[in-house]
């Protein structure tokens, strides 16, 4: 093969430095809205600035951020799992089930953990076995899901978790720092290098952004969702092997409602709805503002409804207000 | 014969509900009573109105996630309007709520047409602002049967030919959207621009304003609901139809509506809405534990899609001419 | 042909339509895209009753200068006039209404919808209550399609629609607006003989109606055989424009490119190596039947078809897409099975789709990435992502194939279309394949870089490589095939060599005729 | 400094839990250095319970008077509130014993159980069947007092409990479930929902189906909900304890508790300022009065008040 006579011009790496990438980017600006809030809060409420009101803070948002991760790379993927809350329902169903068994703690995880798997797996299958859209096949299940916690248990509890059980909601690893926090901040750096460093998640990006062109180029597409669903259905059953020891108790109702506060923290995070970018340091940012919110509202006795409002209005803000911005200096331009 | 059976999706859906219909009533022959039959129809009219609404917007590639809030909403606004004003007649009442319920899909719409904002991040936002604004409205107190007049609860109850008023809007309204679907060009447009947003916009379609409007009709239905809701349950409070809006896109999809866009019918989503209210309202009555409805609910849909993708699943086009040609 | 007098007749700016005057003038027409400049004060004229042809490279902005003229897109600045007097079109409503209707590049209908209702969306007639008139539009869509000669029912779902009648639809679509002027931008290019020569017969009654044609095509030999008058586009500029009688090929090429090009095919003559892939007994249900073939190192074998004879079904079973349901497949003699693309890449089996946009790349990702994404197990540690690894391959393929962009961290969306070409080729060949397999590589693409992608192919079969070429132009399949297999309707219908390579012969066996001559 | 008392209700908004806030205020008046911080989640959901727990106890209140949506799911929450000093009660809705102080039912369960029975059966002379409308499955009172008519159903020849069923404390289900006991027992007699969205719901549905008069709804309401229920016959008498006293009398007891003034356990008489004391059992729950019976001869003179 010849070489052009000319030679090839040499094109560089890349045009702009790390800094500059990373000034302006979505978790720059979620950095500084999370420093805001902190101090806002801190003026607010003599309450706030505690560690171990800090720590307690940190369970309003653990559970959720940890499904958060294994959804935000599902969401970057092109998929949705709106059933999220329902694994929830169902993992701590069995476990319940399971203690009525005699099963002890560890045996009590490995349940939670499977059942969560299953029912990735059951999503996952159904995704992508069968080509139907995530988002009506997880509406489904979603039913499904707590439907059966509901038949098993009807209007009872399941209660009697052996007392080692409570560590994983209650317990601490080191001063205030709770094994919630402990998990989520693992968690967090796990999903960070899974999506950033590994081919793995870089094939999730290229997924999400073209998934023809993805498996035009050998990426196995398939494989890859479900691998997504099932790691979403895992998480999804370690967040309910920590509420439910952090609850001590199952109903089929726990986590109702869960599913649209986790789309919304990894939407808020800067994960792209329609796929194709995102990142996990923003997701976590994310879940710390909304924590943080949360708590800050807490401490001023302002009702969650009033709260729900701030997010919503702060998820169309955040989306919209760069758009806004784009269409504004380009009218200037002009 | 598959594009039959395609074409006969409506077809087959009510089929079920015919078989689902008769196997209730070989366990409960009252069930199948004309008086317990409207009643049932009765029963589902508020999720058929809505589904009508969510059909349109999904129509065009969009989801409003947002209808159950805005019914809440109006629901709460016009009860408010009656505690302050018993007076005011119900006509003005359904306007009120029709405008109002418009208006808060306006909002949606803009949002999605003006600043292009995914639309299921617009309505899962305005999904909880809406909830939060009931909240402040109403000081998060209850209105009660008792604060409410009586013509206001009395209008939805009232029966003409034996059918009450309740079902009689969601027959005109089934109507209306079969009308406007079929021969408006607003109606075809929906299908156009869901189907093919890109080529819409070669035929003088405006695709923004399309889903704009697909909206508003979402809006106006959600808010003539939420009056209807209000006036039958006699009751409005911050929670009221909580979780509906899932319930509502099940509806759609049972029926046939492609989530993708730019397929569905009228009908698809009419007998959408009338499954999961047969299924509804048999439990109790077969003496199947309540329990039991959301799982059985949730089976239907995935049922549902599966099979609407089986049918819907592009045939491939046929290359190789075989037997008939062969012979 | 026409002649040629009537160009001076347009200068005087008559306001009637007298035939051979001045009907329809664009000038000084300039549009901006963000970072792109599509057109800069160009102009164009069209008279009634004659067919002018645009030409010019791709992205010379052909298509914009219709979507303009149609009201899609608003120009930055320049006048559009008809009969002389100014007009301004803010929505494609407005262009229709002037008179104006086009059939587009893309393809604008809609799955869907019935036939009368794709014809007829965005003007339907109407009748009370302002209601759609369900009736009259399917009296009007049965009377449109006789007109074209076809007998499609107006009450069909497009969906059930095959191709060719897809085609159809869209060309009565354009008739149902009562126009002036009819613009067809790439009509023929996903058409069969057949339906082409429908096309030209169309072209001249409109001409004979004392339409005003624009014709757009990058096929030389039907731009001489239709076009009364040419217009060329360079870059978004204006670069020549008269009547075809004083035009030759070559002059029309110099225009379009500001070089002269050889058309000839570059195919070096190589020495074939060792068989490399065979495949055999290759079905399917529904697309195609009993293929197979063989294949050696360094030679190129062309699949010649006409539209929708399978052939990219076929490549794209040999690639792991679709499942066959019977047959086998060796490389170097091993038999082996392919379940997935990933499964033919690691056999070097590699494929080079039609579609560049959906198929080809991963718009969003940068150039980097998507060179590296079919080879990341090998610039990676143990799943884990090497950056320095991956610019360095990318680097190594990419100025191979002398690509053109900013940095490789760009976006490759925002490449051209020839250079977004060029990275598909350089994600393969980073794989170091045994065999790749080409899809219609020269489709819309203009004639310069068509001349270089030949060239490289030829490299590519000189360096050992063995090349399956699927094609629909005769040309190319003549000059750049060892050896031609034609496809008609999911089956082979015959394998051509040496003396048997002629078109008469590819055209017979394509469209089916029984070989009298056998 | 004054003492703050948190009152948690299962969910805001709702018009019993707004009464009992009333008589909250009252007694903080009386008692004049007490502030009360009234909260609740939005939805009657556990969690959303426990979120505001944790708010409470960064705020360190000194007590924390609960109606609870979940017996069991609130226990480590409160116990954390517990160990961090603060007192903690629950009332209406109970806790279990791990997670509270003590528990202040707003009647004896036993005299509620056979409260809604008793009802029922006044008005059916001749017996007949009756089913039961219960609130959310997930509520404990409700179960508590169903299975205590359960106990003394024998003592009402006669009356046959034919169904349970449950409309979630929401106003659309419950009336379809009413809807449904209505055509699955065409003989029935009486809806006994120990509810008060339940109640109401049940009265609505019997209204519509013009069965006003010949199927009684009773059990648990609000004077102000059932006023217009009551005058139709829908409902010719239902039973509730005042939300007002309820608010009062919990308050009074934090208050004690909280100041030292009483200790929570088994055999202890807590005062309860007008509403006399309570004396706890050997879970550490006390009663605090009988259930007040209303109808048509009495319903005017309370529905304005609650
Ligand atoms: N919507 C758009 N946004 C940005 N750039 C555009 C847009 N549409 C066209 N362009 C750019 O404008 C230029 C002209 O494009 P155009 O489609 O008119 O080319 P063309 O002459 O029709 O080419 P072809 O022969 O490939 O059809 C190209 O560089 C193209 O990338
Ligand atoms: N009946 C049809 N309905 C819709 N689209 C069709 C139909 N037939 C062909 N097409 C489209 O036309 C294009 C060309 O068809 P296709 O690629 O299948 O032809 P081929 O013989 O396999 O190879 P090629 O045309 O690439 O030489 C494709 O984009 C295909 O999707
Ligand atoms: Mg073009
Ligand atoms: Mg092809």
């Amino acid at each position: 093969m010849s070489e052009t006579a000319a030679g090839p011009r040499e094109i560089p790496d890349r045009l702009s430095s790390p800094i500059q990438r990373l000034t302006g980017s979505w978790e720059t600006l979620l950095l500084a809205v999370a420093i805001a809030v902190f101090f806002v809060n801190t003026m607010a409420s003599p309450y706030f600035l505690d560690p171990w009101n800090l720590s307690d803070a940190t369970f309003n948002f653990t559970e959720k951020a940890m499904i958060g991760f294994a959804m935000a790379l599902l969401i970057i993927s092109g998929e949705i799992d709106l059933s999220v809350a329902s694994i929830i329902a169902l993992a701590s169903t069995a476990m319940g089930f399971a203690v009525q068994l005699g099963f002890d703690t560890s045996a009590l995880v490995a349940t939670g953990l499977l059942v969560g798997l299953v029912c990735g797996a059951f999503n996952g299958a159904l995704v992508t076995g069968l080509g139907l859209p995530s988002i009506v096949v997880t509406i489904g299940t979603m039913s499904l899901f707590r439907g059966i916690s509901y038949i098993v248990l009807g209007d009872q509890a399941y209660t009697g978790y052996p007392s080692s059980f409570a560590y994983f909601g209650q317990g601490y690893v080191w001063w205030v720092f709770s094994f919630e926090l402990a998990l989520f901040a693992a968690l967090a750096v796990i999903f960070a290098v899974l999506l950033h460093k590994t081919n793995f998640g870089r094939a999730v990006y290229a997924i999400g952004n073209n998934p023809t062109g993805a498996l035009f180029s050998g990426i196995r597409v398939g494989r890859v969702k479900f691998i997504l669903f099932l790691l979403t259905g895992l998480m999804s059953g370690i967040a309910a092997i920590c509420l439910t020891s952090r609850l001590g108790s199952t109903r089929p109702s726990i986590a109702f409602g869960w599913e649209l506060e986790v789309v919304t923290m990894v939407v808020l995070g800067g994960i792209n709805i329609l796929g194709g970018s995102g990142t996990i340091p923003g997701v976590v940012l994310a879940a710390i503002v909304m924590g943080m919110v949360t708590f800050g509202f807490g401490l001023l006795n302002v009702p969650g409804i009033v709260m729900s409002i701030f997010i919503g209005a702060l998820l169309i803000a955040v989306i919209a207000l760069p758009r806004i911005w784009r269409r504004i200096s380009k009218g200037t331009r002009a | 014969m598959i594009q039959n059976a395609v074409k006969s999706r409506e077809a087959i859906l009510a089929l079920a509900i015919l078989a689902m219909t008769g196997l209730i009533a070989t366990r409960f022959p009252g069930f199948i009573r004309p008086a317990n039959l409207a009643n049932v129809f009765n029963d589902t009219a508020p999720l058929i109105i809505l589904a009508l609404g969510q059909m349109v917007v999904i129509l065009t590639r969009c989801i409003d996630l947002s209808v159950a809030a805005n019914l809440a909403l109006t629901g709460m606004i016009v009860a408010t309007i009656n505690t302050v004003a018993p007076d005011i007649p119900i006509g003005l009442i359904i306007a009120i709520a029709i405008s109002l319920g418009a208006l808060l899909g306006a909002f949606n719409g803009i949002l999605v047409w003006k600043l292009d904002i995914p639309p299921i991040v617009v309505t899962l936002g305005t999904m909880t602002i809406y909830r939060g604004i009931i909240f402040l409205v109403s000081e998060g107190q209850w209105i009660n049967a008792h604060e409410m007049s009586e013509p206001f609860k009395h209008f939805p109850r009232a029966t003409i030919a034996g059918l009450p008023v309740l079902s009689w809007i969601a027959i005109l309204c089934i109507t209306l959207f079969a009308v406007i679907v079929a021969r408006t060009p607003l109606g075809r447009a929906f299908f156009a621009v869901g189907g093919n947003p890109n080529a819409a916009v070669y035929t003088g379609i405006d695709v923004g304003f399309t889903r704009f409007m697909a909206y508003v009709f979402a809006g106006a239905l959600s808010g003539l609901t939420g009056y209807l809701w209000v006036a039958r349950y006699a009751v409005a409070y911050v929670d009221i139809a909580g979780g509906f809006e899932l319930e509502v896109v099940a509806a759609c999809v049972i029926g046939g509506v492609s989530i993708a866009g730019g397929i569905g019918s009228v009908a698809g989503a009419v007998l959408g809405a009338l499954f999961l209210g047969v299924v509804k309202n048999a439990l109790p009555v077969i003496n199947i534990s309540p329990f039991w409805q959301l799982a059985i609910s949730g089976s239907a849909i995935i049922i549902a899609i599966a099979f609407n993708a089986r049918a819907q699943r592009q045939k491939g086009r046929v290359i190789l001419k075989t037997a008939e040609h062969a012979t | 042909m026409l002649a040629s007098s009537q160009a001076i007749a347009a200068e005087d700016g008559n306001a009637t339509a007298v035939p051979g005057k001045l009907l329809l003038s664009l000038s000084g027409i300039s549009k901006e895209f963000p970072g792109v400049r599509a057109l800069s004060e160009v102009s164009l004229d069209l008279y009634p009753g004659e067919v002018t042809a645009l030409v010019g490279e791709n992205g010379a902005g052909k298509s914009t200068i219709v979507k303009i003229l149609t009201g899609i897109y608003q120009p930055d600045g320049g006048t559009i006039t008809i009969d002389g007097e100014e007009v301004f079109f803010p929505t494609a409503h407005a262009a229709s209404d002037a008179g104006i209707t086009a059939i587009h590049q893309e393809t604008v209908l809609f799955d869907e919808l019935t036939v009368a209702e794709n014809i007829f969306i965005g003007h339907a007639p109407k009748g009370r209550f302002g209601l759609i008139d369900t009736a009259r539009m399917h009296r009007d869509a049965k009377s449109l399609l006789e007109r074209i000669g076809a007998t499609i029912d107006p009450g069909a779902r497009l969906r059930d629609l095959g191709i060719a009648n897809r085609h159809l639809v869209a060309i009565a679509r354009a008739l149902s607006v009562d126009a002036r002027v009819v613009i067809m931008d790439e009509p023929t290019a996903a058409l069969s003989h057949k339906e082409i020569s429908e096309l030209y017969d169309l072209v001249e009654k409109l001409k004979a109606d004392g339409k005003a044609i624009l014709f757009i095509s990058h096929k030389f030999d039907e731009i001489f055989r239709i076009a009364d008058r040419y217009t060329v586009f360079r870059d978004g500029e204006l670069a020549g424009s008269g009547t075809m009688a004083d035009v030759s090929e070559d002059e029309l090429v110099r225009m379009m490119v500001g070089r002269s090009v050889d058309q000839i095919f570059p195919k070096q003559q190589v020495a074939l190596g060792e068989e490399v892939l065979r495949v055999s007994d290759y079905c399917h249900p529904s697309e195609f039947d009993s293929i197979g073939f063989s294949l050696r190192k360094g030679e190129i074998l062309g699949f010649y078809g006409l539209v929708g004879a399978g052939r990219s079904e076929f490549m794209q079973a040999l690639f792991g897409i679709t499942k066959p349901s019977r047959g086998t497949v060796s490389i170097e003699g091993r038999n082996i099975t392919i379940n997935s693309p990933a499964d033919a890449i690691s056999e070097g089996i590699v494929y080079v789709p039609e579609d560049r946009g959906r198929q080809g790349t991963v718009i969003g990702l940068p150039i980097f990435e998507n060179v590296t994404l079919p080879s990341l197990s090998r610039t990676s540690r143990h799943g884990f992502i090497r950056l320095a690894e991956e610019f360095s391959l990318a680097r190594k393929y990419t100025s191979r194939l002398d690509l053109r962009a900013a940095s490789l961290d760009q976006d490759v969306g925002n490449l051209s279309g020839g250079n977004q070409q060029k990275v598909v080729i350089a994600k393969w060949l980073a794989t170091e394949p045994s065999v790749i397999i080409l899809d219609e590589p020269t489709k819309g693409i203009d004639i310069g870089s068509k001349a270089a992608v030949h060239e490289f192919m030829s490299e590519l079969a000189a360096s050992g490589l063995a090349v399956v070429m699927v094609s629909s132009e005769i040309p190319e399949i003549l000059g750049m095939s060892d050896r031609v297999i034609v496809m008609k309707e999911g089956r082979i219908a015959a394998e051509l060599t040496g003396e048997g390579m002629n078109p008469e012969s590819l055209v017979r066996a394509a469209a089916g005729i029984a070989e009298a001559a056998k | 400094e004054d003492k703050r008392i948190a009152l948690v209700v299962k969910a805001l908004g709702i018009g019993f839990f707004e009464a009992a806030a009333k008589g909250a205020e009252e007694a903080a008046k009386e008692l004049g250095d007490v502030e009360i911080i009234y909260t609740g989640p939005t939805d009657t959901t556990a969690e959303g319970q426990i979120e505001v727990i944790n708010s409470l106890i960064a705020q360190r209140v000194d007590a924390i008077a609960i109606s609870a949506n979940d017996r069991d799911a609130l226990v480590p929450a409160l116990k954390k509130a517990m160990d961090r000093g603060i007192t903690v009660i629950s009332w209406d809705s109970g806790v279990a014993p791990e997670g509270r102080e003590m528990h202040l039912n707003p009647s004896s369960n036993a005299l509620i159980g056979n409260m809604i029975i008793k009802l029922a059966s006044d008005h059916l002379p001749d017996g007949g069947d009756v089913a039961v409308l219960s609130a959310s499955a997930t509520a404990t009172n409700q179960n508590t007092w169903i299975e205590e008519m359960n106990k003394v159903k024998d003592n009402y020849p006669g009356i046959n409990v034919v169904a349970t069923v449950y409309g979630d404390d929401l106003a659309d289900k419950s009336y379809r479930e009413a809807q449904g006991l209505m055509q699955t027992y065409p003989d029935l007699k009486a809806i006994i929902a120990p509810t008060s969205v339940g109640i109401v719901a049940a009265a609505q549905a019997v209204t519509d189906a013009e069965k006003a008069g010949e199927i009684n709804v009773t059990g648990l309401g609000l004077p102000s909900e059932m006023a217009g229920h009551v005058k139709s016959g829908a409902s010719k008498s239902f039973a509730i304890w005042n939300p007002i006293d309820l608010g009062y009398s919990a308050t009074m007891i934090a208050y004690n508790l909280a100041t030292d003034k009483a200790k929570a356990e088994p055999g202890a008489e807590i005062p309860m300022g007008r509403m006399g004391s309570v004396k706890l059992d050997d879970n550490n729950e006390g009663a605090m009065a009988d259930p007040f019976v209303y109808d048509a001869s009495n319903i005017d003179e309370f529905k304005d008040i609650f």
